[in-house]
Parts: structure tokens; sequence; C-alpha cells
């Protein structure tokens, strides 16, 4: 069982990861990324990530998905015409990326990871909680004053372009 | 898995009775009659529509971006159903036990924005797209108030469980609701309740779908089922969550009649069946008033919305976040 | 089985990483080129999350959260800055751009 | 500045839930007032005009609401009584009533009223489709036979339907009674003189056409 949801959850990201790679289609790209990101939240939910998985859906598909998705919307004029653009280097990057994973594959061959034990306790969410407010204090706060950073940059930068 | 092939076959149904009763409704509060000729006083012309509307054809438009304008109305669908997975139904039939129910409930929920957009998008026409802009503004703004009215129950009862959640309001019925419980959740539950109703895109907060000015907005291109599914996942969303709200707040499926002295009427009304029974009556009622409001307030404007979720909502949710976490605190010590 | 399995994941980790490099290299759209590496980003989160399963402490996974928060702000700024470049010289294609500043 | 922002704040807060309760409590006694049906009330009842509240419509064809005996709706000649005057044709403002008279040699009959009939109505149609509904030809009917009555649901399906004839005379009626008046009307011309010379005709002034002229208030 668990190995044909393995394979579900493979055939999605294998999908979602091509139409990215051949589309020309912005939010087409847009919509594969979001299959993909909800199948790698799947997969996190078989690495026993639950709350990592839900993050994942919250943040990711939800947001960042349809931030891409409205700056599709936002900068391309819309005339009725698919939203295509084209690409360039073919040969390079495929050589590269192939290298690299070639690279990575010839890595994971020849390391071993020992019989690595599963030690994932069971109340993960109040362990991670825990560990936030403890443990990881100083980075939650930084993240969270980042994040703020962030948004007010945002939203200044975008006030900006609206103002002309 | 039980849990979930009920609500399916519940939501089917609920469907069917419920744009009954919404035209009812809509109907007696503006002193007519509504619907009366299919059936005795009209009951069976929601399946007449139902027939009439899975004959029609499947038209999609030329200029269309053929496969997610095919595929959007599952994707709403299946997201909005996915939420259904953690829901418990009684107190002996729990959804999926995995540990951040609640919060998975609200991801896979807001998936459903990537469908309207999608929708609006695909489509490609100028009132779909704006219905869809307005739709995922909407929904993205709404779902902070939403997720932080939910945290304040989740602080006070310091679990993301359903099940649990329920369970810690059994016992003696009424009293025993987190509404009765924490009185400060009525603050909680009307904000929950207000950005419900502007997640599932009801009126006062139907912009993405304004007949009167997009022509239905983000579903405008489609017809016959795949529009039905559009309009099923709208009533399926207001059902989830009317759903959560009841076991949020009033005390997921626990009878609400306290047993008083001899009289062990908390007993005597629990169970399996009374127990599904009074979730989805709590639900019903909730649902009630969704349709009532529908048909007593205007559509809020464009700007009116993002200042009621990021002006008042958000912050309000925010100070009751903080009063709920005093308030726990002062429980605990 | 067990062998197979976090392989697996690792492989899986490889391949968004690989395609993600492919799409910031051909692809000449500046949100492409944020999908890409939306998907590169997502094969560290993998690792993360994967090597996580071994430590009891979950330090993985909590690093796979901040990494995540990390890329809503980097989106939400690169989006913006993109939003201000189009705004300004209308072109969302790298190779027609050519000053990001203000001048 | 900023408290007032700070009141204003906190005012549309408690203006908004105020008004949301108001509207709410209002349509939910619309509700429930919905189980009150239609009742029904003659124009003549005393308290017609009081709000009634509970469920306007009716199911029409099924039932509907009563209407006065004296209303303007569709128009009907009782053509036995029907003199064959002319003047709702005349005063009708939007000519809807086409009448084809044929003079007889003589009376014929009576109205109900003792009216001799003089002319029969070889054609009396009015087109209610044409119908303004102002109810000025029963007013000059003289012998009353011209009214409005209470049927209102006179919708067909074709718009010549609208066309009603009220002559009860077939083509074969109507060719004798033409033929009978031009004998008459031969032999009258035999019989009297045919001295009356075209000047006499001449000499005589037309009669001038009665214009109704209804009686104005005047503007002060």
């Amino acid at each position: 069982m668990i190995g044909i949801i393995h394979i579900f959850i493979s055939v999605l990201i294998l999908l979602g990861v091509s139409i990215i790679v051949l589309s020309n289609n912005i939010v087409h790209a847009a919509y594969a990324l979001a299959l993909t990101l909800v199948g790698v939240a799947g997969m996190y939910v078989l690495m026993n990530a639950e709350l990592l998985a839900v993050v994942q859906i919250l943040i990711y598909a939800g947001g960042v998905v349809i931030l891409l998705a409205f700056g599709v919307m936002l900068t391309n004029r819309l005339r009725g015409e698919k939203v295509v653009t084209d690409s360039g280097n073919k040969w390079i990057g495929a050589i590269i990326s192939i290298v690299i994973f070639l690279g990575f594959a010839y890595l994971i061959q020849s390391t071993d990871f020992g019989a690595g034990e599963i030690r994932t306790p069971s109340d993960q969410i109040q362990q991670i909680g825990i560990a936030f407010l403890t443990k990881h204090l100083l980075a939650f706060e930084l993240i969270a004053f980042i994040l703020l950073v962030a948004l007010v940059g945002a939203a200044y930068l975008a006030k900006m372009s609206s103002d002309e | 898995m039980i849990s979930f092939l009920f609500y399916l076959a519940f939501l089917l149904l609920f469907v069917i009775a419920a744009v009954y009763a919404e035209r009812k409704t809509a109907a007696f509060i503006q002193s007519r009659l509504g619907p009366m000729e299919a059936g005795p006083k009209g009951v069976l012309q929601t399946i007449a529509d139902l027939l009439k509307m899975l004959q029609k054809e499947d038209i999609s438009a030329t200029a269309v971006d053929k496969f997610p304008f095919l595929i959007a109305p599952v994707i709403v669908f299946s997201a909005v159903f996915a939420g259904y997975s953690v829901l418990p139904v009684n107190a002996g039939l729990s959804g999926s036990t995995i540990e951040s129910g609640l919060f998975l409930l609200l991801a896979i929920v807001s998936l459903d924005v990537l469908g309207i957009l999608m929708a609006g998008w695909a489509s490609n026409n100028k009132y779909s797209l704006y219905g869809a802009m307005r739709s995922v503004a909407q929904i993205v703004s709404y779902e902070i108030p939403l997720g932080l009215s939910v945290l304040s129950v989740v602080i006070i009862t310091g679990t993301l469980d359903l099940q649990k959640i329920s369970f810690l309001q059994q016992g003696n019925g009424l009293p025993d609701w987190n509404i009765v419980q924490h009185p400060l959740l009525i603050f909680s539950f009307v904000i929950f309740f207000i950005s419900g109703l502007a997640e599932s895109n009801r009126t006062p907060f139907d912009l993405p779908e304004s007949e009167s000015e997009l022509i239905g907005g983000y579903h405008t291109e489609y017809s016959g089922f795949r529009w039905g599914i559009f309009m099923l996942s709208e009533y399926g969303m207001m059902l989830l969550l009317s759903i959560l709200g009841a076991i949020l707040f009033f005390g997921g499926w626990n009878s609400p009649l306290p047993n008083i002295g001899g009289l062990k009427l908390y007993e005597l009304t629990s169970g399996m069946v009374l127990g599904t029974f009074w979730l989805l009556a709590k639900a019903l009622v909730l649902i009630f008033v969704q349709m009532w409001l529908r048909w007593t307030l205007p559509r809020l404007r464009v700007d009116q919305l993002m200042s009621l979720s990021w002006k008042y909502l958000t912050p309000i949710s925010l100070l009751m976040l903080f009063i709920c976490a005093v308030w726990k605190w002062w429980l605990m010590s | 089985m067990n062998e197979w399995m976090s392989t697996y994941y690792l492989y899986l980790a490889a391949l968004l990483f690989s395609s993600g490099v492919f799409v910031v290299i051909t692809k000449k759209n500046l949100i492409f080129i944020l999908i890409g590496v939306e998907l590169m980003l997502n094969a560290g989160n993998v690792l993360l999350a994967f090597f996580s399963r071994f430590d009891s402490s979950l330090n993985g996974q909590i690093f796979a959260i901040f990494s995540v928060v990390l890329t809503v702000c980097e989106v939400s700024i690169a989006l913006a800055i993109l939003l201000n470049i189009y705004k300004k010289q209308r072109v969302s294609n790298l190779e027609e751009l050519q000053e990001v500043g203000n001048e | 500045m900023v408290v007032d922002e700070l009141m204003s704040y906190f005012l549309n807060i408690s203006d908004s839930i105020k008004t949301t309760f108001k509207g709410m409590a209002l349509s939910i006694l619309y509700f429930f007032n919905a189980r009150k049906k239609r009742q029904k009330k003659y124009l003549t009842d005393e308290n017609y005009h009081e709000k009634a509240g509970g469920i306007f419509t009716v199911q029409y064809p099924k039932e509907s609401i009563p209407i006065p005996d004296n209303g303007r709706y569709q128009l009907h000649n009782e053509i036995d009584d029907c003199i064959v005057c002319d003047k709702c044709a005349k005063i009708c403002p939007v000519d809807c009533i086409n009448i084809e008279p044929v003079r007889s040699p003589e009376v014929f009959g009576q109205t109900s009223d003792g009216t001799p009939l003089r002319i029969h109505a070889a054609k009396f149609d009015i087109d209610m489709s044409k119908c303004c509904f102002c109810g000025l030809c029963t007013v000059v009917c003289p012998t009353e036979c011209l009214t409005m009555t209470k049927e209102f649901d006179f919708s067909t399906s074709d718009i010549l339907d609208h066309n009603f004839s009220f002559s009860k005379m077939n083509e074969q009626e109507i060719a004798e009674k033409k033929k009978a008046f031009n004998d008459y009307q031969q032999q009258k011309a035999k019989t009297a003189l045919p001295a009356i010379g075209s000047s006499g005709l001449a000499s005589k002034k037309p009669a001038i056409k009665p214009v109704f002229k209804p009686k104005m208030p005047k503007k002060k």
C-alpha cells in the first residue's frame, strides 16, 4: 500500500517537474509547481513529517504559487494570447543539470548512510513547538522579524510601483 | 475512511436540500412563495434542476486554456472536500487521526484558491479573471482572521485534533460547550463566522461571483456539470465551515441537554446516532444563519471587504488570541 | 527495503534540484526563474526532512520550516521588485532587461 | 486627530453591529411572517390599505386575489343591446373599435332598456391588443351595452386572438341585410321625388361633426 502511494506521489512530482521544464507557458508552470509542491508535501507525510507537510501546503501551494500566479497576471499584458515565453541556452542547461544530477547520483551511491534508525517521536507537533520556544528561540524570533521586514518591504516596493 | 464516505453521501444530499432551503428562505424573507410547482411545496425543484443541469452540454469556448479549464472545478471540489477528512462524525467515528488535523483542514481548504484562479484565468474572459482575482484576494485575506480565530480555540483546548476538542466538551451538555465554558470565544466565533462566510464566497462577501457585475465571476464560462461542481463545492465549503464551527465552539457531537439532578438528560440524548444528529443539527443551524445573512445584507464593496479583513478582523483576532492566551494561563495557574 | 527507500528520497531531491537548475538556466522569464528557485529550495527541504527522521530532536524539520518561511520572504520581495521593474520598463524578460536601478 | 480616527474606528464597529442586528431582526420577522398566506381582501374592505405582512404573492392560475367588479379590464359588448351608434369607435383614442354598420329599413327590435334597434352590426370588433383601458367608450355608450369586465387574463399565443369579435351575424345574414337595405333604398329612390337638384344639396351645410371635448379644469 505504502509502495503504491510512493509511486503515485512520485508520478505526480515527475509530472509537475516535467511540465515546468518542458512548458513555455508560465501559468501552466505555476500550476505544475503547485502540483509538484503538493506531491512533495505527500512525500513529507510519508517521511513522518506531518507538520512540515501541512506547512508546505499552506505556505507553498496556497501562498507562494498564488503569489507567482498573481505576478504572472500583473506583469503580462493580457490580450487573449497565451503567456508564453521563449527559452534559450537549452543545451547548456540540459548538460549542466544532467551533470549535477549525475553528480548527486554518484554521491548518493558512494555514500554509506548506515542503517539509519527512524527515530521520529510520536508527538511531533508538541516537540517542534517546544523546540521553537526553547532551543531555537533566537532563530524563531529572528525569522519572525525577517518576515515582518519582508512584508513591509514588499508592500513598500509594490506601493512605489503603483505610485506612478 | 468511513467518516469521509459518510460526509460524501451527506454532502450530496445536503446540497439538494440546501439549494431548496436557500430558495425558500430567500422567498420567505422577501415575502414570496419560492418554488412551488415541482412536487408538494416544490420539494422536487432541486432534483428537477439537477436533472436539467446534468443533461446540459459541456461547453468550452474556443479561446479557453483547455486543460486547466477542464480540471479547475475538480481541483476546487477536491480541495474543499479534502477538508472533510479530519472531521469527526460522532464519539466513535473520528476523521483522520493525524496530529495536525485542524491545521491540515485550514491548509488544504486554502488550496481551492488555486482552482478558482485556474478557472478564472483559463476562461480567458475578463469577468472571469476579475472574479478570480477578487476571490483569491478575498480568500487569502480572510484566511488570516479565520486561522487566528481558530487558533484561539486551539490555545484554550490545547490540541489540534478535532475529535479531542469534541471530547473536551463532553460531559454535561450546554454548560460544557467551549463557547459557554470560555465566554471569550464568542468574539472568536463571530470573527470565525464572518471569515468563514468570506472563505466560502457567500453574500455579503460574494464579490467574486457577483451576478450583477461579473455575471458569475470565475464560473461565467462554465455550464452544466462543471458549473454544478463549483456550486457543490461552494455548498461543501459552507457545510465544512459550519461543522467546524459547531465542533470548535458548540460542543461538536455532544448533546446540548444538561443533566439536571437525577434527570440524566445528557446520557439519554447521547450515543452514536444521536451524536451524529446533534453535530449535523448544529451545523445546519449555522447554515441557516448563513442563508439568513445572505438575504439580509447587501454585498460589500471591494475596498470595504479589504478594510474589514485587514483593519478590523485581523487586529481584533490577534487581540483575541492574546487574551485567550492570558485566559488559558489564568486557568492553568 | 529500507535502503531502497532512503536512496529513493535522495534521488527525488536530486531530481528536483537539477530540474530547478535547468529551469533557471534556460527560461528567460523572471517568474519562471523564481519557479526554478522554488524547486531547488524544495530539494533542500526534502533532504532536511529526510535526514530529520534519524534525529529524535527534529532539528531537520525545524530547519525546513525556517527555510519555508524564508522562501516566502524571498518570493514576496522578488515579486515586488519584479512588479516595480515591470511598471518602469514594461519587460518581464531577462534579456530585454538592461538596468534594475532607479535611474 | 488620532483620537477622532480611533473614535470613528470603534464607532464603525458598533454601527455595523447595530445595523446588522437590526437588518437581521427585520428579515427574520419576515421569515416567520411567511407562515401567513395572503388574505383575500376586497377593495371595499376597511383595512384594505393596511400592511398585511405574510406572503404577498399568490399562485396565480390556481388562486387569485379578488378584483373590483367595476375594474377596467377586458371590454365586453352585449351585442343584443347595442344600437351600433358608433360613438364608442369615435371616442376611442387608439381606434381599437372597428364597427361596420348595416342599416335596416325598419326598426327590427328593442334593447333591454327600450331603445329601438335600427342598425345591424355586421362587424363589431374590439382589438384588445390596442386597447389602452381608458374606459371612455363605456362612458359614452348610450345603452350601456359596452362594459369593462373583471376578466383580465386574456393572454393568447397569437396577437390576432386579441381581436374580439362581438357580432353575431354570419356572412349570409350580412349579405341579406345589405341587400334588403339596398332594395329599400332603391325603392325609396324610385318612390321619392327625384327633383332635389344638386344646388339644393350643396346649399345644405354639412353637419358639424361632434367633437368630444371633456371639461378641463382650468389650471390656476
